[in-house]
């Protein structure tokens, strides 16, 4: 409760709202996927991100302009959360030339370079790696920046886990190691796949790991601006644990055999965007008028993206062999 | 004979299989409760129990490796790689471990495993989820390397693989998992490796395929046959390690002319080593050089148009027919 | 012009380099105190401190991906994974990370980063040791792959490397780092990918080679020339991709007859395509199927007998371009 | 100290002439491969194991004849405490068609399977995840063997040591990870390339993992007893560290320029030879005349194992197709 109330007060209606807002929107912009996949407007592999909004909202919330993000390819919830324009990204699910990838990367592959946001990954933990070299060059070109590396439960029992967290501690890299723990990779509960605990794990590499509750944006907020600080006092890498629950399967073709509906319910009383209107309620953040404006609001911006996806062109067949290699700066 | 989809024959196979020999236990990317990500393994796990159907942590590596260890202790894993994709991850597992024991130990270990992986394009998962890498593996001495293209012969070469002592890529081009067909039942049922597959005879150019382009190749010869009364004979070479050139050679030799059609990127694809070794063994009967109808050269993209523009098709494949027939 | 061994060029190349461009640190196996396991690196660790010069833990993948997220964040590293046979282990970051970003991002991320291994057998290191894969390189849309037989190549192709926005893959046999030749001192000294060196003129055959095989087919062209008065030309590919075929194919067309030596296994290596690539350009100027000479299909054996009868050799060359002229 | 008397009473004078005497063998036998070495008979990439006898002797003196070992290039030393002929194990170093691989392993490969020696492994840590699956394969046929895997400090830091600790945690396999600690992987000290301690890392999986000093016989010999125990039981993975000290450069081609002389010579002073002979002398165990006679032995047979392996022949050039693959069982 008190860092509800720390959180709550030092963040103040506006910002509470905004975390609100983009809550909804992503929750909103997932759900409008799934029904464009199922009119096979959106294609390919969808893995959708409701039920764990607060993670993405919470983290970017504490991140600066120039700092950089990898995440895996559920990542349309960091993406809108770290502010790309809904209408590229849902341009890129549609596979359109106006998409953030240019429709060549889809759901799984999400880039704006402009935004720091260097893309989803589709190798599970593949992206580890990238984060400590994304690290490494900002302390080697003395920036002040970080690199916030976002990833599943189901990617710590890859090799590159392991070979990543041991990396960044030797080399103190401004990494913050983000592990969204939605208890299932696929459909293996994450205690059949790990022998260990998370963040025992990862404190045992000698850097500070923590585990909070990744359904309470205010907690995921909290913990994350801890990490940012280390990470930008020069102290190396940070370990965090959210823990969390995704509602839908893990992509659109899972049959679900492996959970039952109850659980899903029991998970789904204590939503992320729930909470945060009560707790908004309970402070006089938030009236009744304003959620109707907030709903009306994402309504209309994902709206607005589905209309813009539909409505742009589809990459020229004569660019497919455009971006294959970056042509030499010598000439 | 019962019609099923090759992913039923698969999961009929590995039933018999796991049935008639006790020392086969089944590993893999969540093949257990989930049913595996294309439902070849589904209802094995309640079958077979939690011993023999194991899911694994996401570690290909690893677990290709945990899977050859329990081959040289004497059973005979399969592990589920999920998809081809994938592993790049276990490549140093299988080629330095799997392929090279038996020879490094002077024939006193050997590797029986059989590796399951589900691969190609076509289906807008992008770039990094649309490999198709059958030959990449052929390239390495000490491995079999299988690619049905039926139901009938995914299960008749899945139960071979399995008689096998050695470690066999077997690799599933995911457009094949729903394609009907007829196959045996009976549980001996096995077709042996490095007996290319005659699909269809014709006289007047040999379309080699394997794996998904198989159909390419079947589709093609129909549109000659009906459009351009070309004959063409179409050959699945069912594996690629060993590999029966015989009949391919046999073939062209009737025809004079052979196209290769592959999944994967052309440059430096195995499609070279047939043209190859077609040239190097049939160069006086040839009429024309023989054609590659293969992947272009950049990842896949996600884009729907330019994925296809990429990946080969029928209509390539006659195309590159015609030409011979035009110079 | 200076001579000296390539080992010495390459680290030429690497100090200019690095005074040039600060951007640039290398990073790797025991590169720093140790020198480099082929003392490549000797003395940099000195010369430029150790925020440039960074020993690594043994994780392949992990170096590899830590040099591509560095690369990313907009400096150009170099990563030695001391031998291409450790490289399997970080096939999926080089294939899957490394080559396709650029693609994948539409062209906003791309990966400057140089990976630097020793390749090749014949040292007695065994079947793990002893491998040649290049041309499994070169099979991927996105990478360069160089691969010099020289000094003075060897240090104008590492240094065009670091000028490269792409990810190199810089392949040095390991038969090649105690060669000595002359090597141009000018720190702008550039050689170009794509652009293959005609070693020796010749008018009979044309013999192409890359890496170490350079070698043994300049000695076949010597023993042709010698013993059996047939003139060869010999080629040095220099870079497989790009893949300079143009100086190939005209080198074919005036000799009629080509040769293809390299040291990875025949079956589904590089010199299938190369093969297949002549055919299909200059088939009508061939008076003899394309030869192609290359390891044995086996892995390599420890014992100096085995291991030679399994690598191509000089002789093997003579042989084939013989029984070309015989047939 | 308490540790080494209850040891020393228990092994009692034989099985403690046995350690010494293999442990001379295995030096002595080093020494002769070295001088071969440089006379161009053995080739390739040789590692000498001098300083470490007392890991191999300690931990083979444990096992059982049904137990599965694998250890990395490293590896004479455990060969011939686990039994191996020297005779065909020098003849494998210098490529003979009677060495343990035919000439077709050498140094790095050396393999006997009728006494479950499964190898010496040359990729680094690729060996961990095989360890895991001979402790599952005796696990599922319900045999009461166990799989001891041997590696180095520098292994650590590969991916596959993540996933196979992991592993054997999960399916309580029967296998016993042995990091042979030499302060160095090639030239790189194991603290520039760990960020943690190794116990502490691999007690993280939920196994229990010890340190013990790997230049003292009888220390490895009483952990080795406690983790051959603890896998018996089925009681799932054991881990071991045993802090050790080559005296040797890496391979014969390392200028070794990462270390001083002097650390050498300190750690010649705690030499597991002149340890035991001490122990043993204390205890009355070991006269001189009985010291001599082990050194003439010692040395009888590995003068007779490098004649042997200097007249044995090469492997023919016919068998050069042989063992690529087994042929099938049915036909
Ligand atoms: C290396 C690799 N292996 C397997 C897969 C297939 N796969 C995709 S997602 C996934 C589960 C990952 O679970 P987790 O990391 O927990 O993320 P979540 O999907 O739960 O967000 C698997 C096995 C993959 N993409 N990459
Ligand atoms: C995957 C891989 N990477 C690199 C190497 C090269 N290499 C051989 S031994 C070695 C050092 C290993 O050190 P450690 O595990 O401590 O064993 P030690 O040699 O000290 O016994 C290295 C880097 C290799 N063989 N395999
Ligand atoms: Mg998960
Ligand atoms: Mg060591």
């Amino acid at each position: 409760m008190t860092t509800e109330t720390t959180a709550r007060e030092t963040l103040g209606a506006e910002r509470l709202g905004m975390f609100l807002y983009q809550m909804m929107l992503i929750r909103r912009f997932e759900e409008k996927c799934g029904e464009l996949y199922t009119k096979g407007k959106v294609r390919g592999f969808l893995h959708l991100y409701t039920g764990q909004e607060a993670c993405a909202v919470g983290m970017m919330a504490t991140l600066d302009e120039h700092d950089k993000i990898v995440t895996h390819y559920r990542d349309h919830g960091h993406a809108l959360a770290r502010g790309l324009d809904p209408n590229r990204v849902m341009a890129e699910l549609c596979g359109k030339a106006t998409g953030v990838s240019g429709g060549r990367g889809g759901s799984m592959h999400l880039y704006d370079v402009s935004k720091g946001f260097l893309g989803g990954y589709a190798i599970v933990a593949a992206h580890l790696p990238l984060a400590v070299g994304l690290g490494m060059a900002a302390r080697m070109k003395k920036e002040d920046s970080l690199a916030l590396c976002v990833f599943g439960d189901g990617s710590v029992g890859e090799g590159e886990f392991h070979e990543s967290l041991n990396m960044s501690v030797l080399w103190k890299t401004p990494t913050i190691f983000f592990c969204e723990n939605n208890l299932y990779g696929m459909g293996v509960p994450f205690k059949e796949s790990l022998s260990t605990e998370i963040p025992k794990l990862a404190a045992a590499y000698n850097m500070p790991a923590v585990s909070v509750d990744g359904m309470d944006v205010l907690a995921v907020y909290e913990a994350m601006q801890k990490a940012v600080a280390h990470c930008r006092a020069g102290n190396g890498p940070y370990f965090i644990e959210a823990m969390t629950y995704r509602y839908r399967g893990h992509s659109m073709s899972d049959p679900e055999l492996y959970r039952l509906k109850d659980e899903v319910d029991q998970y789904r009383k204590q939503d992320c965007i729930d909470r945060l209107k009560a707790t908004m309620q309970t402070a006089g953040y938030l009236s009744e008028a304003q959620f109707h404006e907030l709903t009306e609001r994402v309504e209309q911006v994902v709206h607005d993206a589905a209309e813009f996806a539909e409505n742009s062109p589809q990459p020229g067949l004569d660019t497919l062999f455009d971006h294959l290699t970056k042509e030499p700066a010598h000439g | 004979m019962v019609e099923m989809r090759m992913r039923d024959a698969l999961r009929e196979a590995l039933r018999e299989e796991m049935i008639r020999d006790e020392t086969i236990f089944l590993m893999g990317e969540d093949i257990g409760a989930y049913g595996g990500s294309y439902a070849v393994t589904k209802g094995l796990l309640e079958e077979f129990g939690e011993e023999r159907v194991i899911d694994t942590p996401i570690a290909e590596s690893g677990i290709v490796g945990v899977g050859i260890g329990a081959a040289m202790g004497g059973l005979h894993p399969m592990v589920e790689l999920m998809t081809i994709n994938f592993s790049f991850l276990a490549l140093d597992q299988i080629v330095n471990s799997a392929a090279k024991l038996h020879h490094m130990s002077n024939g006193q270990i050997h590797v029986p495993l059989v590796i399951r992986m589900a691969s190609g394009g076509g289906s807008q998962l992008g770039a990094t989820h649309s490999h198709s890498l059958e030959g990449l593996y052929a390239h390495f001495p000490g491995l079999k390397v299988v690619c049905p293209s039926s139901s009938a012969d995914a299960k008749g070469l899945l139960k071979r693989a399995f008689r096998d002592q050695n470690t066999v890529i077997f690799i599933e081009h995911t457009a094949n998992y729903t394609l009907k067909g007829e196959v045996p039942d009976d549980p001996d049922y096995l077709v042996e490796f490095g007996v290319a597959n005659v699909l269809r005879e014709g006289s007047d150019v040999t379309i080699v395929g394997y794996s998904g382009s198989v159909h390419q190749a079947m589709r093609a010869a129909e549109m000659l046959e009906t459009q351009e009364e070309i004959s063409a004979e179409v050959i699945d070479l069912r594996t690629l390690r060993p590999l029966d050139m015989d009949t391919v050679i046999a073939s062209v030799k009737k025809t004079n002319r052979a196209v290769i059609v592959e999944d994967d990127w052309l440059f430096g694809g195995f499609g070279g080593e047939l043209s190859a070794q077609i040239m190097e063994r049939a160069f006086d009967w040839l009429d024309a050089p023989v054609a590659r109808v293969s992947c272009k050269d950049v990842p896949l993209p996600y884009n729907r148009n330019l994925e296809f523009a990429a990946l080969p098709s029928e209509e390539d494949v006659v195309e590159a027919v015609l030409r011979m027939f035009k110079e």
